[in-house]
This record gives structure tokens, sequence and C-alpha cells, in this order.
């Protein structure tokens, strides 16, 4: 039996490990972890040997497809995409379920914990593994369940559960234009083949999908006087799921508070399972986006802005875990970008901003839970209350540091020397240039190497105030157990070296997706189709563009050292309330205002509910004055009853006469 | 001639006076044996009315005729005299006067009879005042009780006042026609429609029977004399008497004046909408129970109306069946007011309004079997299935729509949702509201007399097959044609 | 005779337990009963055929054969589910209210089985005069049930459901009238057998008349389901309503199905029938977003969840306006799965007005802590009734979502500007109500009993399973559906 | 022979005059005798027709009218006696207990 017989058990491993520590987890010790991490041990083993043999033989994508219901199935789709996402996820996964163990030990409810972690962790995996669009709609989901149920662990605290709903919700904003997405793409490919769908055939697969592209590009739209493809439609919104699920501008405001949840949840959340669903979800739709126009364009631009926009919040945060959470939006920004600038690279793109996917997933995995340690020993997480934990958590330190160095993207241009961020961020920007120099388009380019310094800024700006330094609080603290640490040191292995010596090979792996034998794209035709001019990708950019990403990294870092670690700038004057750009950052360009407080708040609970309800109250008047004008009628008709005899026999006498006159006038008419 | 077809009036009239007989020789403490004589001679003649359903004769020179449609109301007016009757064992329990009582009730049934098996003018009134005058002196009964006496005054003034009313009607249609025979008016019907007095007459004609059947505006008389009469012969009066306004006025109208049909559907349509509406939204705000009930007889004589509008023969069965139906529903809801009046004056003698809502609260638990039948009847008369008030509604109301008259239809179908308003009333003060009061025995003969109420609710409700059948029978005597 | 039993049972059994002196003989026999009719409705749908579109297990002789009534039974695979759905909650209900102390229990269960006996008449009757007698013998027993163990507006609000939905039934029956008397016009026969009556409506001549006809039906089933703007009975029935009312209320799924077994075979014969679908499809997009606007405005638990219901009835005239069987059977899913979520939050508010006496939500908070069972039933069904994949809620929105946008994309587009509003108020009062700083005021709270937490969790794996594995009650609604959009695509609409 | 309609006319008046004491009186014999009057005028009506049409039938409604007449009365005073012991008065207006 082949191993690909077993990729249903990836997700369903996890699955039942779910269902297992739920109702057992309790009785067992650590809360039960010891099911999730086997689970996705094995889970982690499949998807490691599947990805193996795809690697040896790429022609062995496997496909499974089940009915489900009505004209929809489940299915199992593994080709190169999935197979990194897999061998990503589990992995990151399991080793946050490690460090958990140790993390959680505290706690009251640990089963419960690892419980939901198995469930998000197999809903990713469903994500990934789908054949069709409906089922990665299901597991995104279930993503979106969990990562309510998580962020809300800690449901006593009220901060959490505001936080915990405040991410469903707007992520939800995102997952209903994904449905839209979908529900038009079915009724499209509905209306293409006629309303008969012959029996086995599973319109949503991606398979069929992607073979009736073309169709789809043909059915307009006139929107507001324009005509817009179908496909074009569809395209954005599944990058409005994208942009909710992926927290880029303006659906990001759920991702700092997410913070609320334990901090392995959110590094589950940053790095391995939730946000990059949405980078997922567009790779995995790219001959979709390539062939709609201007599709592509607005994942780019909108990524780049995300990229920039986060990485200014960044610099001005002080608390340990909105700096990363502001990173992470940021560094997701950079992977939308590397897949908008398709229009200029093709389905290079897809290899390009998966790999910064996962280098991603690596290092920010590695920040959160080197924060996680530091928060678990001081018991805080304001940077301005820490200094010199370096010379208590040195594992730690030393990881975080290796972690900050490859997400500022350090490393030599046109060598294989580098941290794992440098290996897959360098490209991502020098794709922005050459997107820019085919297109004129230059925007995107200039926003990722502004936010690329940023970048720097920030995190070593972390780095300097969380590690080094005198203490500026009494806050005692330890190394953390070797549960934590072990992982840690796993990751920064990983943060160091995997970018550098993956780089060749994967972006080839990848670039078979589209033409492997599941579904066989013509990636330049469907450019052409969307109008993109594809340029060939060949370092013979200019040297300073290729040295630029460093410079501004080395910027940052100096910048940073200077000023928070040899402090020659006195921050009082900048860090005040007077200043206004300060102010609008550090009040996060006052999106929780415009966002919760107004948009949500005002508009939609104060202003539509209640006019809602008042055409409620309406209707309620309405039933009840019906009611209410019958029982006065009766009153006063009753009245006409006066009980005295001579009233009666006049009635008796005009009804007589009334009727008499009555009827010869209508006789008359007729 | 044979004189077996009266069979059923010869045995009342003879039970009639035996009791009237008897009455007279016997002391106060056994003349309940009264009540059981006078059950046992309805019951006769009901049976023999049953047995003799389907013969057909014409008697007395043309004057009487028995077919279909005289047997059913027949029926209609025993069942009634029957259900009084029982109940009224309970009634009359030691009172002086009972034979007279009793023998009134029985002639007032033999004129309803009459009534309905007249085929000639004068029979019919004479018949007609019979049962009105026997209904006059039982309505006052209760000599000492203002309320009886009033309701018996007006009764009796809008009444004599309606029989001249009719009287001076009918000598302009025999002074027309030259005949007062049923059918032979329609035959010689040409010098009514000619002549602009025909108009007149037809409508004092409805002025008499509308009297009766208590159509607005000559209904007045009506709340007042149902409110305030005993209980058992409001009973009798809105569920017996006024039948025989409206098998007075099938007859008359639909087989005598059938040529002048424009103008009486005209103005039938005119009163069942008036009446039906008028009933409904004055019984909203009733409080007293039995006039309640007074105002939705109104406005159940004004869905019978309907019939003379649509006139159908499926409307006519929908007519007559409604007039059975009715005859149980209205005769079991006053029997079960009765039931609670008696109870309630018998734990006060003095108290002002025994038919009060208030005196219905906690009666699911104070007489369960009187509330569930009083539920029971208040559903039916409010047309929910499987009772007789939904299957006479189901006919009726289907046949307008049959014939066209939606709006009709629509206006009926409100009221009917309006009067579930009342009904539920009447329920609601019988099971939701809380009392302290105890539970007290429920008189036999009346729980009998409502047990027989419920079942012949029931049994049209639940197997109306047989109903229907005769009821449609009795339609085709009025309209020949057939379906 | 097995749908006759099915029918029959519960109410014989409704009549003897009224007989019963004590709590714990009424509530036996009601368990009884409704074990046995969920016995014989496993056996009737094991032995269902879900690839046939015809009525099964039929019954049928004659009533009043002079007005061609018929006693006629059948099911097909738009009741199938529905008779189902019945006798799955109606157990668990009794179960539910196992330890409940009441006045008048007896009275209290044999309402239940009335109740239960009617519905699944109205869904098995095949004949128009005995699915009115059942359609109008629902309100009955839930009148008396809201007037006697209501909440503290008990009288009004059951006053208000009688009277409204007997209005409502009334027009139907006006419809019926006028479809009975078409053919009985036109053939010379009377016959109230609903499967002749449908074939016959085809032939009116009077376009004016079949919309009429159409019109009248439809608005007998459109209050009783209910949609805007028909709706204002139903939240302060639900409400004033007793936790096992509020669930026979949910269990009635009466209105939807008259859409689907009556209206939509008369559809395509109308006059206008794109006019009908507009209206179809309309009042359900209004219901749709408005319920859910309504439904975040509410304070109260219950009338919050009542809202919601409305919302969600939405989908059930939107699907069968989609005249797509995918959109039809998704719409007869919602039904089914509808009736199922709406139970355990119902329940779910019940216990907690019980446990802390009241259901204003901003009173209640971190119930969670003290209700951890209740907690995680409560999470799983607001999730299902969010919509939320892998539950039965979802199932049903996205098959109406998606077929219906073949045909009315506009329509859709407003239903799904609802989902986020949906969400918001789900999560909203989970959020205050469960979660956060426990309430102190609400003084010592208990979690639920073993029964409440069997009835509501089995209840709730159902969700789960249905939702996971919807096709052993879909795929016979999609045979119907599929059957009635081959008579409409014959018909060219 | 005087033609029909003057008796119709005669008894057209009679009839009115009735109809108006039985309105505007409030003695209870004073309307009793109104509504004799009314039963009277049609009685004359009847006589006439059947003497117009030849035909002896209105004669015999007549005498049965006539007799149910008496009938009325007799009842009539007898709820008027039972009046007038309870009310010493048998003024009918002072009737009005039951209403509305």
């Amino acid at each position: 039996m082949a191993i690909g017989d077993f990729a249903f058990l990836i997700p369903l491993l996890p699955a039942l490990a779910f269902v297992l520590t739920f109702f057992l987890g309790k009785k067992l010790p650590n809360g039960g972890a010891i099911i999730p991490i086997a689970a996705i041990a094995t889970s982690f083993v499949i998807s490691l040997l599947i990805t193996l043999n795809l690697l040896q033989n790429p022609e062995e994508v496997i496909t499974q497809s089940y009915s489900w219901f009505a004209l929809f199935n489940v299915g199992v789709l593994v080709d190169p995409l999935a197979a990194v996402m897999l061998t990503m996820v589990t992995f990151v996964s399991l080793l946050i379920h490690i460090y958990s163990v140790g993390y959680m030990s505290h706690d009251a409810a640990p089963s419960r914990y690892f419980a939901e972690t198995a469930l998000f962790t197999a809903s990713m995996l469903s994500l990934i593994l789908s054949d069709n669009i409906l089922q990665l709609f299901v597991s995104w989901e279930l993503v979106g369940l969990c990562s309510y149920l998580l962020i809300g662990f800690w449901y006593q605290k009220p901060s959490a559960a505001t936080a915990a709903k405040k991410a469903f919700l707007t992520t939800r904003i995102g997952d209903v234009m994904f449905l839209a997405g979908i529900v038009l793409l079915f009724a499209d490919l509905f209306t293409i083949f006629n309303g008969t769908i012959p029996a086995g055939t599973y319109i949503l697969r991606f398979d069929e999908i992607f073979a009736h592209i073309p169709e789809i590009a043909a059915i307009n739209a006139n929107i507001f006087g324009m005509e817009v493809s179908h496909i074009t439609i569809i395209t954005l919104l599944f990058f409005g799921g994208a942009v909710g699920k992926s927290g880029q501008f303006p659906l990001h405001v759920w991702l700092p508070d997410a913070m609320e949840g334990p901090t392995t949840v959110s590094a589950l959340i940053h790095a391995a399972t939730m946000v990059t669903a949405g980078v997922y979800l567009v790779a995995r739709t790219f001959p979709m986006f390539i062939a709609a126009p201007d599709s592509l364009l607005v994942v780019a631009y909108l990524g780049a802005f995300t990229a920039i926009f986060a990485a200014t919040m960044g610099i001005v945060m002080n608390d340990l875990k909105r700096v990363l959470a502001y990173s992470t939006i940021s560094q997701l920004g950079y992977m939308m970008l590397g897949l908008g600038v398709g229009a200029a690279i093709g389905a290079e793109a897809v290899g390009v901003s998966l790999f910064h996917l996962i280098n991603h997933a690596f290092f920010k995995a590695l920040l959160f839970l080197c924060a996680g340690s530091v928060i678990h020993a001081v018991g805080t997480h304001d940077m301005r209350q820490l200094g010199g934990v370096a010379k208590v958590m040195p594992i730690t330190a030393l990881t975080m540091i290796i972690a900050a160095f490859s997400l500022a993207g350090f490393g030599i241009p046109g060598t294989s020397i580098g941290f794992s961020g440098f290996m897959s961020k360098d490209p991502i920007i020098e794709s922005a240039y050459l997107f820019a120099e085919s297109s004129g388009m230059w925007l995107p380019y200039l926003f990722s190497i502004v936010a690329a310094l940023l970048t720097s800024l920030y995190i070593f700006r972390l780095i300097f105030m969380t590690f080094f330094g005198k203490p500026r609080t009494d806050y005692g603290g330890h190394e953390s157990p070797a549960s934590m640490t072990i992982p840690l040191s796993i990751l920064a292995l990983f943060a160091l070296v995997f970018g550098a010596l993956t780089r060749t090979s994967f972006y080839h792996f990848l670039e078979e997706t589209f033409t492997n034998n599941f579904v066989n794209m013509d990636i330049p035709a469907l450019a052409e189709m969307g109008g993109y001019h594809l340029a060939s990708h060949a370092g013979h950019e200019p040297l300073l563009i290729l040295w630029m990403p460093l410079i501004v990294a080395v910027a940052g870092l100096l910048i940073a050292y200077l000023v928070y670690g040899l402090k020659i700038v006195n921050m009082d004057n900048l860090v005040s309330r007077n200043n206004p750009v300060y102010k609008l950052l550090y009040n996060r360009y006052y999106q929780n205002e415009i966002f919760t407080d107004f948009f949500s708040v005002k508009v939609i609970y104060e202003g539509f509910a209640f006019a809602s309800r008042s055409v409620e109250r309406g209707f309620d008047w309405l039933v009840n004055w019906i009611s209410d004008i019958t029982i006065e009628t009766g009153e006063s008709v009753r009245q006409f009853q006066t009980g005295v005899i001579q009233t009666y026999a006049t009635t008796v006498v005009a009804g007589v006469g009334l009727l008499i006159i009555l009827i010869r006038v209508i006789m008359e008419v007729i | 001639m044979d004189l077996m077809l009266l069979a059923p009036e010869i045995t009342l009239a003879v039970t009639g006076l035996a009791v009237l007989l008897i009455g007279l020789f016997l002391p106060v403490g056994s003349k309940k044996i009264l009540g059981f004589i006078a059950s046992i001679g309805v019951l006769a003649a009901l049976v023999l009315t049953v047995t003799s359903l389907g013969t057909e004769a014409m008697m007395f020179n043309d004057t009487l005729s028995i077919d279909a449609l005289s047997q059913f109301f027949k029926i209609v007016f025993l069942v009634v005299a029957l259900l009084f009757t029982i109940a009224s064992i309970k009634y009359m329990e030691g009172n002086k006067n009972a034979e007279e009582f009793f023998s009134l009730g029985i002639f007032a049934t033999i004129g309803m009879m009459f009534v309905a098996s007249a085929n000639d003018l004068m029979v019919l009134f004479v018949a007609f005042e019979l049962a009105s005058l026997a209904t006059y002196a039982l309505a006052g009964f209760e000599k000492t009780n203002q309320k009886s006496l009033e309701a018996s005054m007006k009764y009796f003034m809008i009444g004599s006042l309606s029989a001249a009313l009719l009287l001076f009607g009918i000598s302009f249609i025999y002074g027309m026609t030259g005949t007062t025979n049923i059918p032979a008016i329609a035959e010689n019907a040409a010098g009514l429609v000619t002549n602009p007095i025909g108009i007149v007459a037809v409508i004092l004609l409805i002025a008499g029977f509308g009297f009766k059947i208590a159509l607005v505006p000559f209904h007045m008389w009506a709340p007042d004399t149902y409110q305030g009469s005993p209980s058992v012969v409001s009973s009798l009066l809105a569920a017996g008497s006024k039948k025989m306004g409206i098998v007075a006025a099938f007859k008359v109208f639909i087989v005598a004046l059938i040529a002048l049909q424009v103008e009486w559907q005209t103005v039938f349509a005119i009163l069942a909408v008036v009446t039906m509406t008028y009933g409904n939204v004055v019984a909203v705000t009733q409080t007293s129970v039995k006039r309640m009930l007074a105002y939705s007889s109104l406005a159940q004589a004004g869905y019978i109306s309907m019939a003379f509008v649509v006139l159908t023969p499926l409307a006519l069965s929908g007519g007559i069946l409604y007039a059975l139906s009715h005859g149980f529903m209205k005769a079991g809801a006053f029997i079960a007011t009765a039931a609670v009046v008696y109870m309630v004056l018998s734990e006060n003698k003095d108290t002002e309004d025994p038919d009060h809502l208030d005196n219905f609260r906690g009666l699911g638990r104070r007489m369960p079997i009187t509330a569930l039948s009083m539920t029971i009847f208040v559903f039916a008369l409010a047309g929910i299935p499987l009772t007789a008030g939904f299957t006479s509604k189901f006919v009726l109301f289907s046949s307008t729509i049959q014939a066209g008259f939606v709006w009709l239809a629509v206006i009926a179908i409100l009221n009917s949702a309006l009067s579930l308003y009342y009904y539920a009333k009447i329920v609601k003060y019988m099971y939701f509201l809380p009392t302290d009061a105890d539970k007290v025995s429920e008189p036999l003969p009346y729980t009998i007399a409502l047990v027989i109420a419920v079942i012949g609710v029931l049994a049209i409700g639940f197997w109306p097959e047989p109903f229907s059948y005769w009821a449609m029978e009795a339609a085709k005597v009025l309209i020949p044609g057939g379906m | 005779m097995i749908l006759s039993l099915i029918v029959l049972i519960p109410l014989i059994f409704a009549a003897l337990t009224l007989l019963t002196k004590t709590k714990e003989q009424a509530r036996g026999m009601a368990l009884v009963a409704t074990v046995a009719v969920l016995i014989l409705t496993l056996y009737m749908y094991f032995n269902f055929d879900s690839t046939i579109a015809t009525n099964q297990f039929e019954e049928m002789y004659q009533w009043v054969p002079s007005l061609g009534i018929t006693y006629h039974l059948g099911v097909d695979g738009i009741a199938m589910p529905l008779i189902l759905l019945n006798a799955i909650v109606l157990p668990f209900l009794i179960l539910y209210t196992w330890n409940d102390d009441r006045k008048a229990p007896n009275k209290f269960y044999a309402l239940i089985l009335a109740t239960e006996g009617a519905a699944i008449g109205v869904f098995a009757a095949l004949d128009f005069f005995l699915f009115y007698i059942f359609w109008e013998l629902t309100l009955i027993p839930l009148f008396f049930m809201v007037s006697i163990w209501g909440g503290p507006n008990k009288h009004h609000a059951s006053i208000k459901f009688f009277i409204y939905t007997h209005v409502a039934s009334l027009v139907m029956l006006l419809g019926i009238f006028g479809l009975y008397f078409a053919a009985w016009d036109a053939t010379g026969v009377p016959n109230l057998d609903i499967p002749y009556l449908l074939s016959q409506f085809q032939f009116i001549e009077s376009g004016l008349m079949k919309d009429l006809i159409f019109l009248a039906l439809l608005f007998g089933f459109i209050v009783k389901l209910p949609v805007v703007p028909f709706h204002s009975w139903q939240p302060d029935a639900y409400t004033e309503a007793p936790t096992a009312g509020s669930v026979l209320f949910v269990m009635l799924k009466i209105g939807g199905y008259g859409i689907f077994k009556i209206m939509l075979p008369l559809l395509p014969f109308t006059a206008s029938p794109d006019l009908m679908i507009t209206i179809l499809a309309a009042l359900g997009a209004i219901s749709i977003i408005y319920g859910a606007f309504v439904a975040l405005s509410q304070r109260d638990l219950k009338r919050m969840i009542v809202y919601s219901s409305v919302s969600h009835m939405g989908y059930v005239t939107l699907g069968a306006a989609g005249l797509v069987s995918l959109s039809v059977s998704g719409a007869m899913f919602q039904q089914f799965s509808h009736g199922l979520i709406m139970s355990v939050m119902f329940m779910a508010s019940g216990v907690i007005n019980a446990a802390t006496g009241t259901r204003i939500i901003n009173d209640l908070g971190g119930l969670a802590q003290k209700m951890p069972k209740l907690a995680v039933i409560m999470v799983l069904t607001f999730m299902a009734s969010l919509g939320l994949p892998g539950l039965t809620g979802f199932v049903a929105e996205v098959s109406v979502l998606s077929g219906t946008f073949v045909n009315l994309p506009v329509y859709v587009m407003i239903a799904l500007l609802a989902i986020v509003i949906t969400a918001a108020y789900h999560l909203w009062a989970l959020q205050r109500a469960m979660f956060g700083v426990f309430n102190e005021k609400l003084g010592t709270i208990v979690d639920i009993n073993s029964y409440q937490t069997l009835s509501m969790g089995l209840i709730a794996i159902l969700i789960l399973y249905f939702g996971l594995n919807p096709s052993p009650v879909l795929d016979m609604m999609l045979t119907n559906s599929e059957n009635i959009i081959s008579l409409m695509a014959a018909m060219g609409v | 022979m005087i033609p029909v309609e003057l008796y119709i006319g005669l008894a057209v008046i009679i009839f009115t005059i009735g109809l108006y004491g039985f309105m505007t009186q409030r003695s209870g014999i004073r309307m009793l005798m109104s509504v004799e009057l009314m039963l009277n005028s049609a009685n004359l009506n009847l006589v006439a027709f059947s003497s117009y049409n030849a035909d002896l039938t209105g004669q015999v409604f007549a005498l049965y009218s006539i007799a149910l007449a008496a009938c009325e009365a007799a009842i009539g005073f007898a709820i008027l006696m039972a009046i007038f012991r309870m009310k010493d008065t048998i003024n009918l207006d002072s009737f009005n207990v039951l209403r509305w």
C-alpha cells in the first residue's frame, strides 16, 4: 500500500485526538497531552513520507474523492503545495504541543486546551488537503471556531471573551465574502453545466473549477456600469476571505487582540495554522487569480500596504506579544505581495510566497514561544518592565535573537548564506522589483523596502528592550524547563538554516503544483487571459536592488541599537502624548474607534439593530391596534342596545323602512 | 292520509297534555317525575322522526308536507327539546309549576315542528305563533325575577310587533297571488313581481322571520331575552326557535318567493354581513356569558343567512347542517351556563349576575365535565375541526367560494377568527385563571344533557357523512335541481 | 396501518395521560408513547425508499363520500424527515422535563402528546380535510400549553398566537375551497385528495383564480412558518411558552412543509409564476436579514433565539424560491436542522432561566464556570445556529445559498449580509451569558441534571451527525425536489 | 263595489297608526292595543283580498289570526300583570336592566 492511501489520516488522527482528549483528557496526566502529540506526530510522519515521495515522483499526486451530500464531495488532494504545508503545519504544531506540556502545566483545564488545539490542527490539515473549495471552506470555518475557542480559552477573563468574539466576527466578515465567492462560482459552474451535472462529477472540485476558468471568465457582470468578469469577482471575494483570515488591512484588527489566549495559541495561530490559511487559499486558487484581470494587482497592493502599515504600529507597541502580532500582519502582507507579483512572474510567485510562509512559520513560532517562555518565567509582557532577561534566560534569549535575525532578513545576497527569513523575503522584494519594472507600478516595491527597514527596527527594539540593559523592575524569573527549551532549539535550528538548505529545490518542487496530473494548467495562457505580461525571473537586477534589503535591515538594527541599546536619544521627547505621529501610531490609527466603536457598535448595533427593533415594535403595535380597535368598536356599538323597549321597536321599524328604500335604490342601480 | 306520519307530533301533544294533567294531581315533591315523562316523550318523538327519515307525503289538503327538509328540522327541534327537558329536570326541581314549564316547552316544540312541515302560510303562521306564545311564557317563567320578566316583556313586545309585520306581509302576498299555499304562490308570482308592494311584502316577511332568526336590526330583543331568561329557556330560544325562523324563511323565500330572488338575496347579503359582524364585535366586550352567547348566536345566524345569498344546493345543505350543529352547540353552551348558574345560585341565592365570566373562574377544576363540555361547545362554535361547527362551516363557507362569493367568504372567515377571541376568553376563565373555590358536584341532569350535546357535536365532527347526506337531501327539497 | 399508528398512538396516549394522577405516571406514559412512535417511525424510515418521489405507506379509506373526503395517509421524502424529526425530539423532550415540578403534570404531558400526534398527522395527511383538521388541532394544545404554564405575559401571547394563526389557517382554508371547487366543477366529482387536487390545479382556466388560490394557501403557510412581516405572533408565543412549549412550536414545521408539498407543485401553473417566486424570495431574504438585526437588538436570551428562528426560517422560503433541486432540498433540510438546533437552544435557555431566574443576557455572566456541561452543549448549538460547517445549519444554508444564487442572485446577496449579523448576536449572547466573570448576584447555581444532559447532549450529537453526514435525510429530500424541479422544467419555468 | 285599493289604504293607515302608537307609547297596555290595531289592519287586508279574489282562504286566515291575537293578548296581560305586581307600574321604559 502506498503511503498516499493514508493521507486521509493526516487530519483524521488529530480530530480523533480531539474527541479522546475532550472526553478522557481529565483523567490522564498533563490533561492527556500525549494523545494529540502522538496523533500529530503520526500525521507529521505521514506528511513527511508523502512529501519525500512526491519529491522523488512528482507525478504521484494523491487524489481521493467521496460524495458528501447533494453535489458536493469530500476528498483528499496532496500535491506539492499541500505537501509542504502539511509537513510544516504538523511539524510546527507538534513542537508547539510539546512545548505546551510545560507551558500549560499550571493551568486549570489542560485537557480542554489540548483537545481544542488538536481540533485546531485537524481543521487546518483538512483545509490544506481539501480537493474542493467547499471542504476548504468547511475547514476554514472550523479553524475560525477553534481560534474562537482558544483565544477565549480563559473565558473567565472578560477581555479574553471579547477578543475571541472579535476574532471570530472579524474573520467572519471575510468568510462571508469567501462564501459569496463559492456561491457565485457554484452558480456559474451550474449554469455552465446547464443544470445537469453527471453523476460522479463534483463541480466544486479544483480540477473542475480550473478546467472551466475560461468559461467563467467569459461571463460578465455589470457593476455600476462597469463590465466585470465573474472570475474577477470570484477571486476578489476569495481574497476577501483571505484578508479576514490572514489579517490583511482592514480586517487585521482581530489579530493583535488575539493575544488574550495562551501564548502557545498565539504561536499556533500566527505561525502554523490560522493566518496562513488565507495565503494558502490564494495560492491554491492561483490559476483563477492569474486569469482574473486586476485581482492580482489588488492582492499585491493590499499586501504591500499591510506590510508597511502593520510595521509602523509594531515600532511603538510596548507589549511583547503585540509587537509580534503586528509583525505577523506585516509578514503576511509580504506573503500576499509575493502572490500578487505573480502578475509579473507567473506561477513562480506561489513558490516565492509559500517559501516565506514556511520560513515565517519557523521563526514566528520561535518568536512566540520565546516570548511565551519569557512571560512564563517573569509573568509580564510589558517590555517597559523588562530588560536584561538574557542573563536569566540564556537559551531563550539566544533562540529569540536568531529568530529576530531571521525575521529581519540578514544574509548575503547572491549566495546561500543567510537566515531562513532572508532566503524567502529577499525573493519577494526582488519579485516586487521585477513587477515594478514590467508594469511600472513602483509603490509595492517601495512599501516592501520601507517595511523591511521598519521590521528590523521593531524587532531589534524588542530584543534590546527585553534582553539587554538593566532590569527595570524586579521580575525574578528563571530559564524554562527542557520541554520548552528543546522545541525552541529545534525551531531555532530551522530558522537558522532551513531557508538556505532548501532554497533551490523548494521553488522547483512547488512549480510542479499546477503542471501535475491532477490539474494541468497552462499558466502563461491564463495570465494572458488576465492581461498580465510575465517577465522572466533572473538575477540581472542592479546590484543596489540586490543589496537593498540587507542595507535596510542593517540600518534598522543600527537605529535600534543606538536608540534602545545605547540610548543616545532620549525617547521621552518622542514618546509623548503630544507627538501627533506617536499618538496616531500608539492608538493604532484609531482603528478600534473606527471599526469597533463606530462601525460595529454605533452603526450596526445602535443603528440598524435598533432601527429594526423599532420596526418590530411597529408590527406589534399594528397587530395590537387591530385588536384594540375591535374591542373599542364593540364597546361603542353595544351602546345601541339601550335596553328601552321603544328604541327596539323604533329600530325594527326603521330597519324595515331603510331596507325598503335601500332595496329600491339597489334595484334601480342594477 | 296516514296519521302515522304525524306520530311524533301526536306523541308530543299527548305527552304535553299528560304532563299538564298529571302535574295537577302531584305534590310538589314528586313533580320531578314530570321531567322524566316529558323527556321520554320527546325522546320517543325523536326516535319516531329519525326512523321515518326519507318518507315523503302531503297531508291535510297540501297544507303539511313531510319531506327530508321538514324531517331534518324536526330532528333539530326535537334534539334541542330533549336537551331542554333533560336539563330542566334539575332546573325545575322543587318548583310547583313544573307541569306548566314542561308542557309549554313541549307545545313550543310542536309549534316549531309544524312550521318545519308547513306547506301553507296559514299553517305556518299559526304554528309560528304557537311556538312564540309558548316561549313568551317560558322566558318569563321566573315571575319574581325582574330580569326574567324584563326578558319576557321585551321578547313579547317585539315578538308581537313582528307577528303583526309578518301577518301584514302575508296578507299582501295572499292578495297578490290569491293563495296561501307555498308552492302555489311560486306559480302565481307574476302579480308579485310587477307590483312594487311585492318588495314591501318581502321586507315585511324578512322582518317577521328576521325577528326569530335574530338578524340585525330585528335582533334587539335577543341579547336581553337570552340573558334574562332562565338559561335552559335561552337554550330553547337560541337553539330551537331561531331555527324555526330559518326553516320558515327557507320555505317562504326559496320556494314561494323565488321570483323575487334578486331582491331578497340582496337584503340577506346585507343582513348576513351586518349581523355576523355586529354579533361578533359586540360579543367581544361582554362579561355576561349568556349575553356573550346571545351575540354569538347573532353571528351564527349571520353565517346561516349566507345560505340565502349563495343559494346553491351545497350552500343550503351547509345552512341546514349548520342549523343542526348550532342546535347542539348553542343548546349545550347554554345548558353548561345553566349548570354554572345553578351552582352559583346554590352557593349564594342573591348573586347579582350568576352568569358573569368571573363565576367561570377555575371551572376546569370545580366542574370538570361542565368545563370540558363548554370548551368543546365554544371551540365548535368557533369552528375548530373535529366538531360539528367545523363541518358545517366547511360546507357552508366552501359553497360560498364555489358560487364565487369570495368577498362574503372572506368576511365570514374574518368574523369566524374574531369570534375565537371571546370563545377563547371563556376557556381562559375556565382553565387559566385561578380561584380559591372548591370543587362542586355536578348535577346529573345537566351532565346528561351536556354529554348528549357533546356526543352530537363530536359525531357531526368525526362522522359527518350521514348528517351531510341528509342535509343535502333536505336542500334538494328546496331546490329540486339537485347538485 | 403503521402511519395511522404513528398518528394515533400519541393522541390516544394523550387521552390516557389525562387520566393519570401523579407526575410519575404521566411522564412514564408520555415516554412510552413517544418511544413507541420513535420505534415505529424508525421502522418506517428504514423501509422507506428514498429513490422515489411518490407517497409511500399509503392508507386510504372512505370517510365522507358525499363531499369527497377520504381518510388518506402517506409519506414522501418531504414528510418523512419531518416525522422523523418529531419522533426523535419528543422522547428527549419528555426526558428533559423528567425532573421538573409543575402543576397538573397529566395535562402537561397529554398536551405534548396531542401536539405530536397532530403535527405528525399534518405531515401524513393526503386529504385536505384531514390535513386541515390536524393543522388546526396543533393550535389547541399549544394554546393551552402557553396559557397554563406560560410566562408572565402568557394570556396576551397565547390569544394573539391563537387568533393570528387561526386567521391564517382560515385564509388557507379558502384557498383549499377554491382548489376543491375548481376541480369539482371541472369533473363533477367532489374530491379533497391532496395529490389529486394538486394535479387538477393546472386545469383552472381563470388566471386570477389560480393566483388567488395560490396566495391564499401561501398566506396560511407563511404565517405558520413564519416570515416577516407575518411573524408578530411568534416572539410573544415562543417566549412566553414554557420550554417544552417552545420546543413543540419549533417542531411544528407545518408551514414550510406546506410550501414544499403544496405550493411548489402549484407554482409553475399559476398565472404569474415569476411574481410568486419574487414574493417568496423577497419574504425569505427580508426575514433573514430583518430577523438577524432584531435578534441583535434583543436583551432577552429566549427572545433572541426566537428572532434567530425568524431569520433561519427565511432560508426555507428563499430556498423554495430558488427552484434548483439543491436549493429546495437545502430549504427542506433547513427545516429539519432548525428543528434540532432550536429545540436544544430553547432547552438551554429554559435551563438557564430555571437556574438563575432570569433570561436577560446582561444579568447573566460567567455561567460556563458553574455549568460546564451546559456550556459545551450551548456552544455547539449556537455554532450550529450561526451556520458553522460540520453542523446541520451549514449544510442547509450552503445548499440554499448556492442553489438559489443560480436563479436569484440579488436575494442571496441580501441573505449573505445577514450571516455576519447572525454570528454577531450568537457570539454576543454567548460571551455575555456564558463567559466572562461570574455574576455573583445569581447565587448558587448547579449544572444541568443528567436527564437534561442526556436529552440535550444527544440532540446535539445528532446535529453534529447530520451536519457531517446529511445524506440519510437529504437524499430523500433531493429525490423529491428533483421531482418538483423536473415538473417545472417541463413547464418551462 | 268598493275598489280593493281603498281597503288596502285603510289597512295601511290603521297599521301605521298602530306602529306609531307602539313606538311612542310607554304604557304596556297601550302598546298591546297598538299591536292589536296592526294585527287587525292585516286582518282587514286578508278579508278584503279574500273577497276581491273570491277565495275563502283569507277569511279563514283572518279568523285564525283573531284567535291568535286573543291568545297573544292573554299572554301579554299576564306578563304585564306580573310586571305591575313587581314594580307597581306598567311604564315599560323603566325596564332597562338588561342592556348593552
